[in-house]
């Protein structure tokens, strides 16, 4: 079966053996293996080096300690991490309480420009003991332990860090199962196995090495070609392909959210509800699916179809109805006195199946007679540019995640993420609730809450449930899943290499 | 030989073109001093064919343009019907070039391959301006006429739809449109074959009988120079070695060199013995002149002075100026192999 | 090579292109029946391929075709069929349709930037050539600067900076092909400027304008337009390309450079979606090319003239 | 001309004793397909020449006289054709049959050839040395000291100062005169039998072009070579030549032995070719006979003889029919293709007829002056 | 060419040696100035180019949930309030010292990340250089030799036909013909010389091939034409006469002084070709300078662009100055008059 776990088709068979090596590909590059940046940014280039002090266990959808013993609370404010004792970095210092403080307060530090700075704003923290570090919050926050499998995930060799300087970037040390052993930018990173790694008999791989190919479709090609053992892709289309090939395991990792159409709520023209509301049921995702992602069924909610979340009753997107969207936007230029409308979608120049989209969305639109939906099509810097100073009418947005919790930010009226300037009163109490209780029937409930409101409101319109894939050569087993923000990642640890 | 002086120079006041002590010199490839003209003087009266003979690169096209202004001579002065042209500048030196006007050589590449013949006929009348556009059409159908074209058919064709003896006759239309007091022909008949070499020359020979033209008439065809001047200037690397008249220079040379030219005309005869060579030896390079005589390095007759002291052009007989240390006698001076080999 | 070697009928010509052993003088093209020309099937096929793009791309709107970015429907990807001669597009787009209208895109950089680096590369090119000095210093140091730009750093940076857009490009495009007319057009003056009929019009009183503009334009501009087809062929191909690194013009405007890179990624399903604007391209641009070609080999033997 | 040259042998296998010319072209067409349409450049010429002889031949430009030698030396530009029916006899060896290779030890060393243009006829990329070395060793197996001797012996030769030095320089460095005598050398490196100038003089000064011409009239009689002495000047052939072929658009018009040929020209155009010289024994203005009209073209010439339209005797038939090249009944040994040749009964009363209409048959107008 | 066609012994005494050499020295001294204005304008251009696009370096560094600290932090860094003369000056202040600064995205010395880069590019470019050269002197030597023979027809065909396929189609097609119907060649990514020199040079090919293309229909079709137009020139036709073997006569007598503008040329293109791997690093993935430019361009990491730019821009010069260099030794007559 497919969907709703991170677990593979099919059993996982043998016992593992030692040695080999494994390639695995991605798309992007990254910029940085500082630890206080990579654990948000490249968390699949990051892990292997540094682990994470936490793990989410994707089939008993729990957290577990992984580089730490424990992360726990009682009362959702205080939290207490418990670190393993005679763990070492790969530079045989010591990983301790005082390395830990040592990494986040470099997160914390603005001059470190760390993704993850935000999350440390008000949270506090002490060093109690070499195994202990004390936690405090200025907010009940029972969603933490994420930020422990993420963002504030990667501890580095604090002597290795102020040795490195302004390389930080480039010299990792860390105390995870594998050692950098050579990045070629653009190309590859090579890893071989860290021999002082803690956990005994791994990892099983003695190499490990991770190129970056950008096309989707010659990540595909290099996995048949047998060049690479593990191909990482966001195309249902894609796992099709490859499974009618056979020879391939396929692991699927459900995402929240995605990428899809963004209104600036603040926008004068956007901020109108009825024109929204038109431009939503002029919207067709199975559409966009059909064309531009075959095998992806087409999105009516935030949440897939039987994601524990999802609860149809409390909210969905508008159903496409062109008569009802023409009505209302009549209904909006006559309210307004203007006899057509232009809006402006900010979307992604260069990639080319984002621009199909963009385009068809533009199609769908242009439907609504008296509606020009204009096409601003910038690279990447400028497009979060844009966003992040709120300078669009639509953009093309996302929001990914493999936890709800990321919503917080996205959709809150004050999260830090919340370009679009939603702001409903009941998800945030929903949200504030999902954070502050620490009963997981009540924060389930405030998410379906959450969930309904956004998908009834469609700040955001996505057009498909993003799963995060991975395609695995045969030989390849023990792929250990991890959820991350740009879907799927591997703790290759526990991987080996079947002779 | 070869030297400088004015004593050629005639003191008349029907001297319409004079040119003082000319000297061009152009700065070649790597910077050097490329040393084509020297101290050249001379005078044409009205009417008269001035003749310029001499070895390729010996410095004749030099004088032409120096003379036409393009470019400016280095230094000397040229003066036309007493106007002084050398410091002329823009509109003044354009309104005097058209009592000037040039032939050149190559009867292809001085046409503009993509003008139909009228307007090339007709540019000059334009570029002066001042005549109507009907006067024009008349004077251009006119002056093809005159060259031997049928106006009709060549008016409206372009250069390349024409021999090379009918390009001259445009050339030669172009220039006399104007109505020039002064014609340089720059070896305007050694591009052609030899039998349309004569049309031309008759031509030349026919518009100067009609216009009372001036003409200076470059060469390096002895018998072609011979046949259209009056009076003829050799020149050697830049220099002027003999001034006579047309007639008797070739019968009787006085300078050492005008006699090897004449020893060198291959005659159209079979009867006619075959001379040894003349001379031996090149044109030496005008980067870098040799001292003195120029023409000693190949000179039969050179002695030490010759190294030593520039001959002054003289009077050697009336009417015959040379500029040499050892002018040869009327008798000496026939063609005899013996003299080269005597050296 | 200069003229100071004293030359003979059919022994000058300009370097290189004459055939030193035809003294071509003696064959005036007039009196010889040109009947029996050889006709360049390929040059032909490439003026009728760039008449019909040309044409196909001004009457674009008028032609009896789907509106090029109307999704036509749910189905992408289709090969061709009796509504869609060929086929829809990954989107569902009519394809032919989109072919004609990125004939536009393709047309409009090709002949705009072409003609707009025609302009100022002449002009700058005539001036240096003609006038030497300090003035050819200048200009020479401007196209050595313009080359010694990388283009495509310069392309990218300057459609980033400028919105991407047709104008844009145009522009962009326009500038790097400057220094190409400059070269060509300054050593042909230089080689025309030595002829003697330029002498011949200063003798006769024209000013430098004048001579210029009837004098040596002409000329010079037969080299030229053969070098314009072969830059147009170029200019097509750079606009593929950048439409291929995503800084082309924006969607949804069809281009044949986005109609590949976005077949790209479906080659080995849809290969028809790169096949048939590659097609387009190749026949395009092998269409200037030849004409190019023939263009040069008839300005060879016109200069020898 | 010296006559009792040593016999010797020509190509391979010929018997020294052989009687026949050493070289026959026996109806040579050569025909370029060009754009512009078929050019007959050579279009059915005839010629022997014996060992020993020089022969000349005058034309005006554009007649053939190139054409014909690059196709007795092989060496036409890619789009000639030679038709068929062509021969060109070297020593009774058809060259025709000859094959690649064997060529390859004709060429230089019993067949050699002097360009126009001595600034374009030499590499310019080899010193003057190593281009004589290479033909030497090449052809001659010599090794690289002996060549070198020889090539300086040769440079010596032909009259070249401080040899030695020369020999290291590149073309550039030597004079139009100098780089004429080089490629004499080069010519004549391996004792060619048949050496052809074409137009070996042309581009040099006439002093010279004097020293030039001396100086291949005294190495062929030196060496008992024979040549072919092509140029547009009447005036080089005269004294140096031991027969003339005059061409006209294509066509040999009239051949003769030299002193004959003068002292009787049967063809109009030779005439004319004469008359229209400037000669320095004249008076200065004298006015010349020029030729009417222009040099022919040879795109698809039309039928008839094509100096007709130029002619002072053309007749009705001259622009129907083409003469043939035949000898003349009186003059054995002199041939001319004219219908109506000068100084016979016939060529007289043409004339006559002409000048009495004032115009030829071809429309062409005569006065009575041109008629000398 | 020739400019004096008199023999340099016709001057009995020897030239004004200092003379000569002062003005060689003012030619010297002139071409190395043009070489640093140039260099300087191309800098200054760039600078005045990467300001006109809009965003700043920070939007590109900082994430999207920036705090206000970091965001101050970052403006005040990367200095971006400054003037950009002030930017300028800072930048090439550095640059005169040898130091390129670092890059904005990756922190990384710019001078160590071109040093890194650099050698991917121009070994592409240099081996993409030599297989065209390779290809086309013979090709264009032979189909000159014997126009419309087979050799010229199939190389005329193939040349319309590769000059009508852009790069990136060649190279789309390749992979997918090469590497996946024919799974012949590893057809993406690099890997280094050192550690597998076959695999290294199997992943080349690919690259190399696309690039080539381009370049081989280029050189090919102008040396076929100097070389025709060598080939008809007297001096071929009188070694041919001489009965000397046709490769001499082809390589000795008529490729040097053909080959003019192949030189020229490929001076241009290697100094091109750096900024021209672009579409080859893209299509295959390639750890080059191209892609790192065109990155640092789309995250405005102006730092790396100038630096590349520069790079770039002295390695055209430097090509530049180098094919007149070559000039005297593929023609003498270029070259300066011995002085004995
Ligand atoms: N523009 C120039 N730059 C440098 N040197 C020049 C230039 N023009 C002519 N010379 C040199 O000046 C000398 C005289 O040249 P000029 O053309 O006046 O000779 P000429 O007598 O007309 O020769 P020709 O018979 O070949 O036409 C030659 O040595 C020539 O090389
Ligand atoms: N490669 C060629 N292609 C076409 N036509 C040619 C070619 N070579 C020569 N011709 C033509 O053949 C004719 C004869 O040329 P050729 O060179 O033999 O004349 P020529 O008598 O040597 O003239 P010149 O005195 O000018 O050297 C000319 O009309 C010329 O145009
Ligand atoms: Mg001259
Ligand atoms: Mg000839």
């Amino acid at each position: 079966g497919c969907g709703g776990s991170g677990s593979a088709d099919g059993a996982e068979a043998g016992t593992p053996t030692k040695g080999g090596k494994a390639t695995y590909a991605v798309n992007v590059e990254v910029t940085s293996l500082d630890p206080a940046v990579c654990a948000v940014q490249s968390f699949d280039r990051c892990a292997p080096i540094f682990g994470t002090l936490l793990r989410y266990d994707l089939d008993k959808k729990a957290f577990v300690g992984q580089m730490a013993e424990s992360f726990d609370t009682t009362d959702g404010k205080n939290w207490t991490l418990k670190l393993r004792s005679g763990v070492t970095f790969s530079d045989g210092t010591p990983f301790d309480a005082a390395a830990v403080a040592f990494n986040w307060d470099r997160v914390k530090d603005p001059k470190t420009l760390s993704p993850a700075a935000r999350s440390t704003q008000g949270m506090t923290w002490k060093v109690v003991d070499p195994q202990t570090v004390a936690v405090t919050l200025d907010k009940v926050n029972y969603q933490l332990p994420w930020t422990l499998v993420r963002g504030l995930s990667a501890i580095g060799s604090p002597t290795a860090i102020q040795k490195a300087g302004a390389d930080v970037a480039n010299s990792p040390v860390g105390a995870g199962p594998f050692v950098l052993k050579k990045w070629t930018r653009n190309s590859q990173i090579e890893y071989t196995r860290n021999p002082t790694y803690f956990e005994p008999g791994l990892p099983y791989l003695d190499a490990l090495t991770i190129k970056v190919i950008g096309a989707d479709d010659q990540r595909l090609n290099a996995l048949r070609g047998g060049e690479i053992d593990v191909d990482w892709s966001l195309l249902t289309k894609d796992a099709r392909a490859i499974e009618s090939t056979g020879g391939y395991q396929i692991y699927r990792v459900p995402l929240v959210g995605g990428t899809g159409l963004q209104f600036n709520l603040k926008d004068p023209v956007v901020k109108d509800e009825g024109l929204r509301r038109a431009m939503l049921m002029a919207f067709d995702s199975a559409q966009i699916n059909n064309a531009v992602y075959p095998g992806d069924q087409p999105v009516d909610q935030l949440l897939r179809p039987g994601a524990t979340e999802r609860d149809d009753a409390l909210g969905k997107f508008p159903d496409k109805n062109l008569a009802e969207a023409q009505r209302l936007f009549d209904d909006y230029l006559r309210r307004t006195g203007k006899t057509a409308e232009t809006v402006t979608f900010t979307c992604y120049a260069g990639l080319p199946a984002l621009e199909q989209v963009a385009q068809l969305i533009q199609s769908q639109m242009q439907q609504i007679k008296g509606l020009t939906f204009k096409l601003n099509a910038v690279d990447g810097a400028t497009l979060s540019s844009l966003s992040t100073k709120r300078e669009f009418q639509t953009i093309m947005g996302a929001t990914l995640s493999q936890e709800l919790d990321r919503l917080y930010d996205v959709f809150h009226t004050d999260g830090a993420l919340n370009v679009m300037g939603y702001s409903n009163p009941e998800v945030d109490t929903a949200l504030e609730l999902s954070r502050s209780s620490g009963k997981p029937e009540e924060v389930a409930a405030a998410y379906k809450e959450v969930v309904g409101e956004l998908s009834n409101d469609g700040p955001l319109r996505t057009w498909r449930y993003q799963t995060g894939h991975l395609y695995v050569n045969k030989k390849i087993k023990g792929i250990t899943v991890a959820g991350t923000n740009s879907g799927a990642g591997v703790y290759w640890q526990y991987a080996w290499r079947s002779s | 030989m070869a030297g400088s002086g004015a004593a050629h120079l005639r003191d008349a006041d029907d001297v319409v073109l004079s040119v003082r002590n000319l000297v061009v010199e152009y700065s070649g490839r790597r910077g050097e001093r490329v040393f084509a003209v020297s101290d050249v003087s001379l005078d044409v009266r009205r009417g008269e064919t001035v003749g310029l003979v001499g070895e390729s690169g010996c410095g004749k096209s030099s004088v032409a343009r120096a003379i036409m202004q393009l470019p400016a001579p280095t230094s000397g002065s040229v003066r036309m019907d007493g106007v002084e042209l050398a410091g002329l500048k823009g509109g003044a030196l354009r309104r005097q070039r058209r009592k000037l006007q040039m032939i050149f050589q190559d009867p292809i590449s001085s046409l503009n391959p993509l003008r139909k013949v009228k307007d090339i006929i007709a540019e000059g009348l334009r570029v002066h301006g001042g005549v109507s556009k009907t006067d024009v059409a008349a004077r251009t159908q006119d002056m093809i006429e005159r060259v031997g074209l049928d106006p009709a058919t060549a008016s409206d064709r372009r250069p390349h739809e024409f021999s090379g003896g009918q390009c001259q006759r445009i050339s030669i239309a172009r220039a006399m449109i104007l109505d020039p007091a002064v014609l340089i022909c720059d070896e305007p008949v050694s591009a052609l074959d030899v039998s349309v070499q004569a049309q031309i020359m008759n031509l030349l020979e026919e518009m100067k009988e009609r216009y009372r033209l001036t003409m200076v008439f470059i060469a390096h065809d002895l018998a072609v120079v011979k046949n259209l001047s009056d009076r003829i200037v050799v020149m050697y690397l830049g220099k002027i070695c003999e001034v006579g008249t047309s007639d008797e220079l070739f019968a009787s040379p006085a300078h050492p060199y005008t006699r090897a030219l004449a020893q060198s005309i291959p005659e159209p005869d079979p009867e006619a013995p075959v001379q040894a060579a003349a001379l031996s030896g090149d044109l030496p390079s005008p980067l870098n002149p040799p001292s003195g005589c120029r023409f000693r390095t190949r000179c039969p007759l050179a002695q030490d002075i010759c190294a030593r002291e520039e001959p002054e052009i003289r009077q050697v007989r009336p009417g015959r100026f040379a500029a040499c240390h050892f002018p040869l006698d009327a008798q000496a001076a026939q063609p005899q192999l013996a003299d080269a080999a005597a050296v | 090579m200069t003229n100071l070697v004293q030359q003979r009928p059919g022994a000058g010509g300009s370097p290189g292109t004459a055939l030193p052993s035809a003294p071509t003088a003696t064959v005036p093209a007039a009196a010889t029946p040109r009947r029996r020309r050889r006709r360049d099937i390929g040059a032909a096929f490439g003026a009728a391929w760039i008449a019909v793009v040309v044409l196909a791309a001004i009457t674009a709107d008028l032609l009896p075709l789907p509106d090029p970015n109307e999704v036509t429907n749910a189905f992408s990807a289709m090969p061709g069929s009796a509504g869609h001669l060929l086929g829809t597009d990954s989107i569902g787009r009519d394809v032919l349709s989109r072919i004609v209208h990125g004939a536009r895109i393709s047309m409009a950089v090709a002949i705009g930037a072409t003609g707009i680096a025609l302009v100022i590369g002449v002009t700058l090119g005539m001036l240096a050539g003609y006038f030497r000095g300090a003035t050819d210093s200048a200009i020479g140091l401007f196209v050595n600067f313009t080359l010694a730009f990388p283009p495509l750093i310069f392309l990218i940076a300057m459609v980033t900076a400028l919105q991407p857009g047709l104008v844009t490009l145009v522009v962009a495009l326009a500038l790097l092909g400057v220094p190409n007319f400059a070269r060509v057009a300054r050593a042909n003056t230089i080689a025309f400027a030595d002829r003697e009929f330029v002498m011949a019009a200063k003798a006769l009183g024209a000013r430098p304008l004048r001579i210029l503009t009837r004098e040596l334009l002409v000329n010079v501009m037969l080299p030229i337009m053969s070098l314009a087809l072969v830059v147009m062929a170029t200019l097509v191909v750079a606009e593929g390309t950048l439409s291929f690194l995503g800084v082309g013009v924006p969607p949804p405007a069809p281009s044949w450079g986005g109609m590949l890179a976005a077949g790209r990624e479906s080659l080995s399903d849809n290969p028809q979606l790169v096949l048939v604007p590659a097609l387009f391209f190749f026949l395009t641009v092998f269409a200037f090319n030849r004409l190019g070609d023939w263009a040069r080999g008839r300005v060879g033997r016109e200069s020898s003239l | 001309m010296s006559i009792g040259a040593q016999p010797r042998e020509i190509v391979a296998d010929s018997p020294a004793a052989s009687p026949g010319p050493l070289l026959e072209v026996q109806n040579l067409r050569v025909w370029f397909d060009t754009p512009r349409g078929l050019v007959r450049a050579v279009d059915g010429v005839d010629l022997r020449l014996r060992r020993g002889e020089t022969l000349g031949i005058v034309g005006e430009s554009g007649s053939g006289k190139s054409v014909l030698s690059r196709a007795v030396m092989k060496i036409l530009a890619p789009n000639a054709r030679v038709l068929p029916g062509s021969h060109i006899r070297l020593n009774d060896v058809d060259l025709a049959t000859v094959s690649r290779k064997q060529n390859k030890h004709l060429w230089g060393v019993d067949l050699a050839m002097v360009f126009q243009d001595p600034m374009t006829s030499l590499t310019p990329v080899l010193t003057v040395g190593k281009q004589l070395t290479e033909t030497l060793r090449y052809h001659l197996n010599l090794d690289r000291t002996a060549a070198h001797d020889e090539a300086v012996r040769l440079l010596r030769l032909v009259g070249i100062p401080e040899p030695e030095q020369r020999f290291h320089q590149y073309p550039h460095n030597l004079s139009g005169g100098m780089r004429q005598r080089v490629t004499i050398a080069l010519a004549i490196s391996c004792s060619p039998k048949l050496l052809i100038a074409d137009e070996p003089t042309t581009a040099l000064d006439v002093t010279v072009q004097h020293q030039i011409l001396n100086l291949m009239r005294d190495l062929q009689e030196k060496s008992h070579m024979s040549m072919v002495l092509i140029t547009h000047d009447l005036g080089v052939v005269a004294g140096r030549t031991d027969a003339i072929a005059v061409m006209y658009a294509g066509r040999v018009v009239e051949y003769a032995p030299t002193k004959r040929l003068f002292a009787n020209m049967r063809h109009p155009y030779t005439r004319a070719l004469i008359d229209a010289i400037p000669k320095v024994a004249l008076p200065s203005h004298t006015r010349l006979a020029s030729i009417p009209g222009r040099p022919p073209v040879i795109v698809d010439p039309p039928p008839g003889c094509s100096f007709a339209p130029r002619c002072p005797s053309a007749q009705q038939r001259c622009l129907a029919e083409t003469p043939a090249l035949e000898p003349d009944p009186q003059e054995p040994g002199h041939t001319s293709a004219c219908f109506f040749p000068l100084g016979t009964t016939d060529g007289d009363a043409a004339r006559k007829r002409n000048i009495a209409a004032g115009v030829t048959a071809a429309g062409t107008p005569v006065a009575a002056e041109v008629v000398l | 060419m020739t400019v004096s066609a008199a023999p340099p012994e016709a001057n009995p005494k020897p030239r004004d040696g200092s003379k000569m050499n002062a003005r060689a020295l003012r030619g010297r001294a002139a071409s190395v100035g043009r070489f640093f204005l140039l260099l300087f304008m191309v800098t200054v251009a760039v600078f005045l180019l990467l300001e006109l696009i809009p965003g700043s370096p920070v939007d590109a560094i900082l994430p999207q949930d920036a705090t206000a600290e970091q965001i101050a932090e970052a403006r005040e860094r990367y200095g971006v309030d400054d003037p950009v003369w002030q930017r300028y000056l800072t930048w090439i202040g550095g640059v005169l010292q040898g130091d390129f600064g670092r890059s904005f995205q990756t922190g990384l010395s710019v001078s160590e990340t071109i040093a890194e880069r650099a050698p991917v590019s121009l070994e592409i470019a240099l081996l993409s250089m030599i297989v065209a050269l390779a290809v086309s002197v013979p090709v264009g030597v032979w189909s000159a030799y014997r126009p419309g023979r087979l050799l010229d027809r199939v190389s005329t065909f193939v040349i319309s036909a590769t000059l009508a396929t852009p790069a990136f189609v060649l190279g789309i097609v390749l992979v997918y013909v090469f590497g996946v119907q024919l799974d012949l060649l590893p057809i993406l990514g690099w890997t280094p010389f050192s550690e597998n020199p076959a695999e290294h040079f199997e992943r080349l090919v690919l690259p190399v091939l696309t690039l080539a293309a381009g370049e081989c229909v280029l050189f090919t079709r102008l040396l076929k034409g100097d070389m025709m137009a060598t080939l008809q020139q007297d001096h071929v036709l009188s070694a041919r006469a001489r009965g000397l073997p046709t490769w001499r006569i082809l390589v000795r007598h008529a490729l040097r002084q053909s080959s003019f503008s192949l030189v020229t040329v490929s001076g241009v293109v290697i100094g091109r070709l750096i900024g021209g791997t672009v579409l080859v690093e893209a299509i295959f993935s390639l750890p080059g300078m191209g892609t790192l430019v065109i990155n640092a361009i789309l995250s405005r990491d102006y730092i790396v662009v100038q630096a590349v730019v520069l790079l770039t821009a002295l390695i055209y010069l430097l090509m530049n100055t180098l094919v007149d260099l070559t000039y005297p030794l593929l023609d003498p007559r270029v070259r300066k008059v011995r002085t004995a």
